[in-house]
């Protein structure tokens, strides 16, 4: 089954990837943007689903500094 | 050959490959039929201007290249010399232009991937990088993209394989705008009886293939990219090839623990042409056959047709030759490094080249035809009657004052500090670097004898296309003066000749006076050609020509690590000389840029035996420790020169030039072999006995007095400083 | 007194570290694959970008097996250095509190810094007591040291913020300008500039030796 | 206007991240996944939501060697 992972900065933590972003847009003739953040996007084929939590806090993401959520995927794909 | 149910591919699609119909019609001459497919794609790769040198190999004829520290010349993956105490120095340059043009980071990166590769195939663990960049104006976006991504690129390689980058040059000029330039160069040491050559030899000798699995990436790369000027057309976008340095940094471990163990026959790294290069060219000079079993290539991606796997030019991949006892080491060796290794063909008695798959003869070409027959063609040189390089806007009216005018040249992109660049390379990985950027005019690497390495990449491509061949003279003495400051004598030279369409009668003009230049210049420096690389067609397709740029690259020696230079002034009170005969003019100057002045048709004359002289003398001054600092005149003149002086070492100077001339010549005018030196004035006594040398004044104090004539120039480090640090704007 | 030197695919100041460390005593390197730590009295966690660095900086290389062995040594007491890439695994293996974040300025960055030396008592700057400051160089991209606000008080108040950046030289962001960090038995210590990069003057500076020095000093003292 | 950006390498692009974890994961007891690829993940607030396209091509992802994907989330966010 295909699922996807994504990963983020936790709030409170600066993320200067999102604000170099959120700076750099307006330059570019795209104003009113706001509350940028960048993170990581994990997508992978699981046999057993179950394992993802536990794939996320040992490896996937630091929980210290990253909040993840699991999206599971059409399992078609 | 097997009865091909697929069409045979027309004459059409082998002039949209890059062939000539003549050289089709060759092709098939050579097969004694028309070749199909996957035949028709090798064809088009090797003979390509990329790998077959079509337009150069004739003038490259005419380099020298022998020495008596020459271990390897032109012709492996890269050259070698010796550098004593049992151990040899393998350099080469590489240029990347095309690719970091379409995608700066991945362009450079796998520039710097490439190089490595060169290097390490050849036996060498690689101990520093260098990079050579030129881009268009900062002024534009485009530019300073393409600078931000390039230097990403080398740093992000470079950093993360643990091989310093040690030093580089950056010009901004318009005529880059549309062709930027991004060369890297690479050096390695290697016990001098390791070195290995790519020569497949020995009958049912085995093909392994290590490294990175093969993807579509880069298909078409080689020749269409580097022999068609790049369009507006976004489409003909290739597949961007990414660069994985951690799997390089495998593969070199594992390379050169196989080397080490003595299990390869030879050794050749895969990268323009990928698969159909290396295989041919190993069995070329290994006067061979090769077969090869496409089925057992491990491949990224599932359904790649034959002819997409054999011209591939998926990065970090090795092809070696080893023979059936070892085969079962060498797989085990890369399953320590975590490298996939793969016996993937055969070397054969037959002298052809012929791919399988799945047992299934797909293709079977004569080797010689591949990699020696290609056709080459003569330049047809003819000095252009008109300028080709429009002038450069204006930035200052010569109105200014001299100390405004220092300030100008100071904070040109063209001088400022690169500390902004170089700050996003790790310089001293390996705990070798002695010397780094902005310490000394050229990086110094300590050897394990107590002696040391030193090297220079260089080359001002405005000064080339005023006049090719002075220029390129003036770009290796250039170098050779960065190693007299530091304390070193030559040993070798590798070169990358970056230049416009050669079928364009002036563009073959430059190229051939520059290749001129190079041979006198090397001859006369008694440096050596060991290798290079050339890269044509670098046009913009509305902006023209890049300027003729022949990088240079120089490695020297140091007898006593201890002793070598530094360019900062050192003590309050040295005495402060101008050593060197020639006299300065601000012709092709990059005051003359500034001031918006066309490039002239020819630069000043010199004497180049004159000038070798100088140079050896300083550098037998420094490598005696008879000076405190040393550093080579160059863009700016002597008022910059004595400015980076000051700033390298925090302290002031007071200089009086005494020549009648015009000042703002003597403050601000270039010319090749020139040094500011400091030191003792017994030591400048001495010195003045062997070359023509002139005491011009005093370091110390906090502020920077500068006097010619009339002109009086006064500024206080920090007023120096803030100009000199003008790149911060560019890479925020 | 033997150090052990680790080494994974992707290692790149291993070398450098194995000769910083034989100055002071033996050293040997221990291969990532092996959980044998034969007979080192110390380990130093090198820097370099382990598995590329990919993902997370240090995140594949603290399961690496002799990973295992360094934590069984570690919390027998052991001494453990890590250095730039080798103090992101021991965060990562949660042997040193806090985590290192991308650079604030989104570079990689090289210069050389100076540092306050925050707790002269440590097992691992002991030989730099008196130092007014140490000149080391630091290079990499994401050294941004960050641990929660009580964590940060808490490591203050027991000495664990070992290194500090002087004003001026924090060029990566890091939290209270912290840029090395121990554990609360002190046995374990990470930093992200390179010490075995400071140990000849020929190439810069000499400052880094005292990291090695103190460690000796400890191992020999447990010994005596 | 919430919304998310998946970043992704493009299919054939070689995704040095994504085969590094692959690698990685069995030796963390994590059997039987495949298909492992790295992305990034932007989330931002925007006024004009028909504008992230161009922002897209132009500052969020490469084109040239990635995919995009925008989703719009909940606007109560
Ligand atoms: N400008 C040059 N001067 C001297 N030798 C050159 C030059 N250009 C290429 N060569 C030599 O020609 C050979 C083939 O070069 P190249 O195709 O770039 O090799 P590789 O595929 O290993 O990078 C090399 O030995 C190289 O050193
Ligand atoms: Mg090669």
């Amino acid at each position: 089954m295909r699922a996807r992972v994504l990963i983020r900065p936790k709030a409170g933590i600066l993320d200067p990837q999102g604000v170099a972003v959120e700076r750099a847009l307006p330059a570019l003739g795209f104003e009113d943007v706001s509350g940028v953040h960048i993170g990581r996007l994990v997508e992978l084929d699981v046999q057993d689903p179950s394992q993802l939590q536990a794939m996320c806090e040992k490896l996937l993401a630091n929980p210290l500094i990253e909040d993840y959520e699991v999206q599971l995927l059409d399992g078609s794909q | 050959m097997p009865e091909d149910t697929v069409a045979l591919p027309s004459v059409e699609d082998a002039l949209a490959l890059g062939l000539t119909a003549a050289e089709y019609e060759l092709v098939c001459e050579k097969q004694g039929r028309a070749p199909n497919v996957l035949e028709l794609a090798m064809y088009s790769l090797l003979w390509s201007e990329h790998c077959a040198y079509k337009h150069s190999k004739k003038l490259l004829r005419t380099l020298p290249t022998e020495g008596p520290h020459v271990v390897m010349g032109p012709g492996e993956n890269a050259g070698a010399v010796d550098v004593g105490g049992g151990l040899v120095c393998a350099f080469k340059v590489e240029s990347h232009n095309h690719p970091s043009a379409v995608e700066p980071f991945q362009g450079a990166a796998t520039g710097v991937g490439g190089i490595l590769r060169d290097i390490f195939a050849i036996g060498a663990r690689p101990i520093a990088v260098l990079d050579s960049l030129r881009f268009g104006e900062p002024s534009t976006a485009r530019s300073r993209y393409l600078l931000d991504g390039a230097v990403r690129g080398i740093g992000h390689y470079g950093n993360s394989i643990g091989v310093p980058t040690v030093g580089g040059e950056l010009y901004f000029e318009g005529p880059y705008e549309h062709n930027c330039l991004v060369n890297a160069m690479a050096l390695g040491l290697a016990p001098a009886d390791r070195l290995v050559r790519s020569a497949a030899t020995g009958m049912g000798n085995v093909l392994v293939l290590f490294g990175a699995s093969t993807g579509r990436d880069g298909i078409g790369g080689a020749s269409v990219l580097a022999s068609a000027e790049l369009g507006a057309d976004e489409d003909k976008r290739p597949t961007v090839q990414v660069g994985d340095p951690f799997e390089e940094k495998k593969l070199m471990e594992c390379s050169l623990e196989l080397l080490e163990r003595g299990l390869l026959v030879s050794l050749q790294d895969l990268g323009a042409a990928g698969l159909t290069s290396s295989a041919c060219e190993m069995a070329s000079k290994g006067e061979m056959g090769i077969d090869i079993e496409l089925a057992q290539v491990p491949l990224r991606e599932p359904d790649m047709q034959p002819f997409e796997i054999m011209v591939s030019e998926s990065q970090e991949r090795m092809l070696c030759v080893v023979t059936p006892a070892n085969v079962g080491a060498v797989l085990e060796l890369c399953k320590k490094w975590e490298v996939t290794g793969t016996a993937i063909g055969a070397v054969t008695d037959t002298g052809q080249i012929r791919v399988f798959t799945g047992g299934e003869l797909v293709g079977d070409m004569p080797v010689r035809a591949l990699v020696d027959e290609c056709p080459l063609y003569d330049l047809k040189p003819e000095r252009p009657s008109q300028p080709i390089y429009p002038p450069a806007a204006a930035v200052l009216s010569g109105e200014e004052s001299p100390t405004e005018t220092l300030l100008a040249l100071l904070a040109s992109p063209n001088i400022a500090s690169r500390r902004p660049v170089f700050e996003q390379y790790d310089a001293i990985v390996q705990s070798r670097t002695v010397r780094r950027p902005e310490q000394a005019d050229a990086a110094v690497l300590a050897l394990p004898d107590g002696g040391a390495l030193a090297v220079s990449i260089d080359c001002n491509g405005r000064r080339v296309a005023a006049d090719p061949y002075l220029g390129t003279i003036e770009a290796t003495l250039e170098c050779a003066s960065n190693l007299a400051c530091v304390g070193a004598e030559p040993l070798g030279t590798t070169n990358n000749l970056n230049f416009g369409n050669p079928e364009k009668p002036h563009i073959a003009w430059q190229l051939t006076e520059a290749v001129r230049g190079l041979a006198e210049a090397c001859l006369a420096l008694g440096a050596p050609i060991v290798g290079g690389n050339v890269s044509l067609y670098n046009e913009g397709a509305a902006s023209g020509p890049i300027y003729p740029t022949p990088v240079i690259g120089m490695v020297g020696r140091i007898p006593a690590l201890a002793l070598c230079g530094r360019l900062g002034f050192v003590n309050e009170g040295d005495e402060i000389a101008l050593a060197g005969a020639c006299s300065s003019s601000l012709l092709a100057s990059e005051l003359a840029k500034l001031r918006g002045e066309i490039l002239p048709d020819a630069l000043a004359q010199f004497d180049l035996q004159a000038i070798c002289a100088t140079q050896r003398a300083v550098a037998q001054a420094v490598a005696a420790g008879r000076l405190q600092s040393a550093h080579d005149i160059a863009e700016g003149g002597l008022a910059v020169a004595v400015a980076e002086c000051c700033l390298a070492g925090g302290l002031g100077a007071s200089v009086t030039l005494e020549e009648s001339g015009d000042p703002t010549t003597a403050l601000f005018g270039e010319a090749p072999g020139r040094f500011l030196l400091s030191g003792a004035t017994a030591q400048m006594e001495l010195l003045a006995q062997e070359i023509p040398l002139e005491r011009i004044g005093t370091v110390g104090s906090e502020r920077v007095l500068l006097t010619a004539g009339q002109a009086r120039l006064d500024c206080t480090l920090a007023e120096l400083a803030r100009a000199h640090g003008s790149l911060g704007a560019l890479l925020p | 007194m033997k150090f052990g030197v680790l080494q994974f695919p992707g290692s790149c100041d291993e070398v450098d570290a194995l000769q910083a460390a034989r100055r002071v005593g033996d050293a040997e390197l221990l291969w990532h694959g092996e959980r044998d730590l034969r007979g080192a009295d110390a380990i130093v966690v090198p820097g370099g970008f382990s598995y590329g660095d990919y993902l997370r900086a240090g995140a594949i290389a603290r399961f690496a097996p002799v990973m295992e062995s360094v934590i069984a040594f570690a919390n027998d007491g052991g001494p453990v250095l890590g250095i730039c890439n080798g103090f992101q695994v021991l965060c990562e293996a949660r042997l040193l509190p806090g985590a290192l974040l991308p650079n604030a300025n989104l570079r990689f960055t090289f210069r050389q810094v100076k540092l306050e030396i925050a707790n002269p008592d440590c097992a691992f700057t002991s030989a730099a007591a008196g130092a007014a400051s140490l000149s080391i160089p630091a290079k990499h991209s994401w050294g941004r040291y960050y641990a929660e606000e009580h964590t940060l008080d808490e490591m203050e108040r027991t000495g664990q913020v070992v290194l500090r950046y002087l004003p001026g030289h924090n060029f990566n962001g890091s939290l209270r300008d912290i840029a090395g960090v121990q554990n609360a038995t002190g046995n374990v210590f990470g930093l992200m500039p390179h010490p075995e990069h400071a140990v000849d003057e020929m190439t810069g500076s000499t400052d880094g030796l005292r990291i090695f020095e103190s460690m000796r000093l400890t191992v020999e003292g447990a010994r005596a």
